[in-house]
């Protein structure tokens, strides 16, 4: 369920909210800015900073060549001495060529230095397939960056979050690696006029419900809350929670969901072998919800495969509204 | 008064003559790609070369058919060029069963690995390095194959393109490392993005000749590049030769263009790499004007062929969606 | 249980069995070299290839300059035209730099091009900790590997197994990351003379067991069975499962084993958030094993730091015998 | 019969006496941590700087203590010359709380934040692109800082030299370039690793200014970076320094040295910098031969007091584990 705000609201995509946290965050910060490849006239691969430059100027709305390691490593350096960079990537996969700085830089120098020094930035990239992009430029990597201390991993699924984490990792003073679905920009809903922060490792709950939890994640909160109406009718009780940050990540709320529900269902899109739904199960296996749980936990996410060009076979490769359906009817089968 | 062409010596008129109709192949693909896109009949996104066709077109004619290519994101031209199947080509752009990747590709990754050609990439500089380690089977091997290694002027800020082609130097490797500077990556200009005059003074970073070309000049463009390959089969390593050209089109299917001028437009425009050689070959006496449009139009008839032919091909059965991740 | 090998074996370092399986394979099999950075005379950064060079020639023992990106794509690229390549990357940690060529490369092309190509490498490379070379030199990265649908996944725990499993991979048509733990290069065992292979995707039970299943990676694989002798003497029974490769994963063998014991502890030197132990607790909490626990999947991991350089830091960050000997007995304790 | 020295206007005879020591220290430092390594008393790997004194000490000469650096592997001559703390650093290479990183960070890690030493760095190539980040917050906070970046020939072949010296070149921003050219990489010779002759010629790729210094050359060394540090202060942009040099040792730890001769070592031990610049200073009449032996030897007791210092240090506490991972 979304926090009631009081204050003014109106309906805006979820692309709209991400420019407009940036913007209100550099109108009051001079340290902010955003670099990235074609963010300036262009406005980004997606548009998303459309109209930025024309405000803030080339300084700090910063057209790079591509050069993902360079950039990115500009990014942590400008970060350590004092400025607060927002890098944007054009599309999760090229992190590929800025994980030196984001693993082995980024993410340690402040432990490796004792303690000294600290690293705020944001890393925006669109993730997640649907667009027909194929295989390098679809993928979930998410799981990857959650693997490494001293990151903070951020997956939004609506207009409203998107705003509110994106300000808290803003003012966050740790690199965050901040996942926006590319097929959610043109998705809206009620966004307030002013800033506000959700805290980085509040997970919501999006529907409550009592027969079955389901955990899932980005795009897979809407297609989640799908199945969930369509389940309804069938007299099953669906919560569903979207973790929002995946690090850190808030076991507490998916503990108590559990041990009320007794069963859980894990959702991603990225690729289920070696996905973040393993942490997730296994922290619940581990957990002292483990004794309420009255049936196996099930996973689902994507096949492991690369993502398929024709649309058919793209969206067979991920979890869809009907195999979500599938499993819960299983997981609840002997309620 | 007929001007004999100077050209490089495997070219001859037929040659020349197929590579003019070559030409048009290449800009009726993506003239219909384009409006299969806009049109939104086709899914994903594509990138065209169309104004580019010369440096696909006259590089890739002076190989052997088991030379081979690595492409781009931009890679249509390459591979028609490198003997690629047009129809094959429409099918993988429909998801079709038929296509070039049996619809799993789509146009970012198109390959043709029994004729040569290695590949488009959707990493932008993702190909070089592969291009590299194909070069260095040939040396390896003893196969005399050469390798073209096409990359954009955006691809040589990254960090691959330094590495790669200074590994091919130092190992001497035949490979020529082809710049196809069209004066934008998807919306940066050259001249922000470097602050080289020319992509080509880059080969002095790794010891190797750098040469410029006008990139819409297939006489230059194949003598230049017969140099360069003909010294990598003997061994003599690698060539960077930048061609200088420009896209008529956006960079991918949404472009508002809002980075260049219209002015800009028309002076590239008018040096349409097409009409030059068809010029250069009317005046040479290769061609005469009615068999410059009969070949126009069969480079046409065989675009709308290749439409029939995707649209008629099925789509690729949902059990193949977990074939061929591993050998 | 180590397989019983007819043929003459002698007592070899891990180490020498890896530079024997790639000696052996490039005598027979021309196609086969070796490419990395300072792998000629100086042998390697750990001494694998020593005498390499001097046996093969600088054209098939290849020294490089330090460009990851490059030297791992010009593997894939001579992979994808007929040559057999091992890329040795002297640590697992610079993988960072060549991740797009392994990732978005290597592991995708077959697929990408409609099952036409196909790309035979290795790539090996030292793993882990205990070397005092901290945060950037320590890493255990495998879980990134195993999530991309297209790599083959080998962590050798013994000196039998390492050259089993590299005879297998470098006869294997797809790329293989290979991870040899720096810690095992000097530990010794029984290996044959001649070449022999071990099926990528078959577990080994490296002891057997009644009341838990310890399912262990790499150097834990050492620990487990430390833990295991000591526990011997409380009369707790453990059965230690090697899965020798995570991707392809034997699930059958761990699943036989926990519906036996009951119990489950997965034990890996990664950073446990994120680690392939949630893949490997999951996929048992999804199994027909499920209804036999009887007490709660645990997983021990690294913890959530960069691994520190301070010796005694540097072991706590990662379990050790006494921890794993704590977990079992936790577990059992409602026998 | 004095010659006066021609040096960059800061660099005072008080100065000059100064950096004589400096280099003693750093050279004491590091044989120091030579034989505590051979004797297996450090945990890890090192790597020693012993013959490459002059181009840490010389560079960071002529420096404003507001400017930044960023280091190497090799990084402890580095860290000494930007006014760092030998007990400090000592005391990290035991692996002490005292340490600069609390024991966390060891060689690989060292970093001094407060006086504007941004870090070792154990990923070869990993540190060029901070220095460029580090550089943009100069200009855009307009902090008149000068970022000095260090690496070595073999960082050149990475791909992050190359992104991050375009970077920097595209946006002027006020970082200078050192390549310690030490000949090796870890084994492998730049004359093998590339074909270029000297690794300054890659600044054309860049179009910056390229300079070569003789890296055991003091005074030849604090010319050329101030007038560097100088043009990049003032705006004009980075420039890129090769330093011909030579590490004495091996690469780190173990190291047979097979890739090079006893013939060149020695030729190289020839032209130490430490030697050459006392020559200079005594021709000059900064230094009489009694003030040098003094200076050395209270390097050399500075060394043996960190040395105390960090083994009467104690081990960081279990605790601190879990700290530092987050801001
Ligand atoms: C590593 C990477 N970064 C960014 C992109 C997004 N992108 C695709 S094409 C392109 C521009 C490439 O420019 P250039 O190399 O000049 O080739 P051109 O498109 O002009 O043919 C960009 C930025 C990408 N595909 N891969
Ligand atoms: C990305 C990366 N690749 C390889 C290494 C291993 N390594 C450490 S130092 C070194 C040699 C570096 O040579 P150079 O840049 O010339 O510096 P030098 O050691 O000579 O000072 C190598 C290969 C590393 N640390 N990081
Ligand atoms: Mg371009
Ligand atoms: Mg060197």
């Amino acid at each position: 369920m979304t926090t009631t705000i009081a204050e003014k609201t109106r309906e805006i995509t979820y692309l709209e909210a991400v420019r407009e946290a940036m913007s209100q965050e550099m109108r009051q910060n001079s340290d902010v800015f955003i670099l990235g490849e074609d963010i300036g006239v262009y406005g980004g691969a997606f548009g998303v900073t459309r109209g930025m430059i024309e405000e803030f100027g080339p300084e700090r709305v910063r057209n790079t060549p591509i050069s993902e390691a360079a950039i990115s490593g500009a990014a942590v350096g400008a970060a350590l001495t004092g400025m607060r960079p927002i890098l944007e990537l054009q599309f999760s996969d090229f992190i590929t060529i800025a994980m030196d700085q984001m693993v082995n830089q980024a993410a340690k120098t402040r432990y490796m230095f004792g303690g000294k020094g600290k690293v705020p930035m944001v890393l925006r990239t669109p993730a997640g397939s649907g667009t027909g992009a194929a295989a390098q430029h679809s993928q979930s990597l998410e799981a990857w960056m959650a693997h490494i201390p001293g990151l903070k991993v951020v997956q939004p699924s609506t207009a409203y979050d998107v705003k509110g984490l994106l300000k808290a990792a803003m003012d966050d003073d740790n690199p965050v690696v901040f996942y926006e679905h590319k097929l959610l920009y043109r998705t809206s809903g009620h966004v307030p006029e002013e800033q506000y922060s959700i805290p980085l490792g509040k997970a919501d709950v999006k529907r409550e419900g009592t027969d079955v939890t389901i955990v899932a994640t980005a795009i897979m909160v809407h297609k989640a809350l799908e199945a969930a109406a369509e389940l309804e009718k069938e007299g099953i009780s669906v919560e569903v929670i979207d973790p929002r940050t995946i690090v850190p990540l808030d076991e507490e709320t998916i503990i108590e969901s559990v041990k009320k529900t007794g069963r859980l269902i894990v959702v991603h899109e990225a690729v289920k072998r070696g996905g973040i739904g393993g942490e997730i199960a296994s922290m619940i296996a581990e957990s002292e919800a483990f004794d309420y749980l009255d049936a196996p936990i099930k996973r689902l996410g994507g096949l492991a495969v690369p993502i398929p060009y024709n649309p058919t076979l793209e969206k067979a490769a991920i979890p869809q509204v009907p195999d979500i359906i599938a499993a819960v009817r299983e997981t609840v089968k002997n309620k | 008064m007929v001007t004999k062409l100077n050209l490089p010596t495997s070219i001859t008129d037929e040659k020349l003559k197929d590579l003019y109709k070559e030409m048009w192949l290449i800009r009726y693909f993506d003239e219909k790609v384009d409006q299969f896109f806009a049109k939104g009949l086709i899914h994903g996104t594509t990138h065209l070369c169309v104004g580019q066709e010369a440096s696909a077109a006259g590089s890739i004619a002076v190989l052997e058919s088991r030379d081979k290519i690595v492409s781009t994101h931009r890679g249509h031209g390459h591979c028609i060029s490198k003997e690629g199947d047009v129809n094959k080509m429409m099918a993988e752009l429909f998801g079709r069963e038929t296509g070039y990747c049996k619809g799993k590709g789509g146009s970012m990754h198109i390959a043709d690995v029994e004729k040569g050609n290695l590949g488009a990439n959707g990493i932008v500089g993702g190909g070089i390095p592969l291009a590299v380690g194909a070069a260095l089977t040939s040396k390896m091997r003893n196969e005399d194959y050469v390798v073209l290694c096409f990359f954009g002027d955006g691809a040589s800020n990254e960090g691959s393109f330094h590495e790669s082609v200074n590994l091919a130097a130092i190992w001497d490797l035949p490979v020529v490392f082809i710049c196809e500077n069209n004066q934008y990556g998807m919306s940066g200009p050259v001249k922000d993005m470097t602050r080289v005059e020319h992509i080509a003074d880059r080969a002095k970073a790794y010891g190797i000749p750098g040469e410029i070309v006008d990139g819409c000049d297939m006489i230059d463009i194949m003598n230049s590049v017969d140099n360069a390959v003909r010294r990598a089969r003997e061994g003599g390593g690698p060539t960077l030769i930048e061609m200088k050209t420009y896209r008529w089109k956006g960079h991918s299917k949404s472009d508002a263009k809002k980075y260049r001028t219209r002015e800009e437009e028309n002076e590239w425009r008018a040096k349409d790499g097409i009409k030059r050689f068809k010029e250069a070959l009317i005046t040479s006496g290769v061609l005469t004007e009615e068999e410059a449009k009969a070949l126009q139009e069969e480079a046409n008839r065989e675009i709308e062929e290749a439409v029939r032919f995707a649209e008629a091909s099925p789509e690729p059965s949902i059990d193949t969606l977990e074939e061929d991740v591993y050998a």
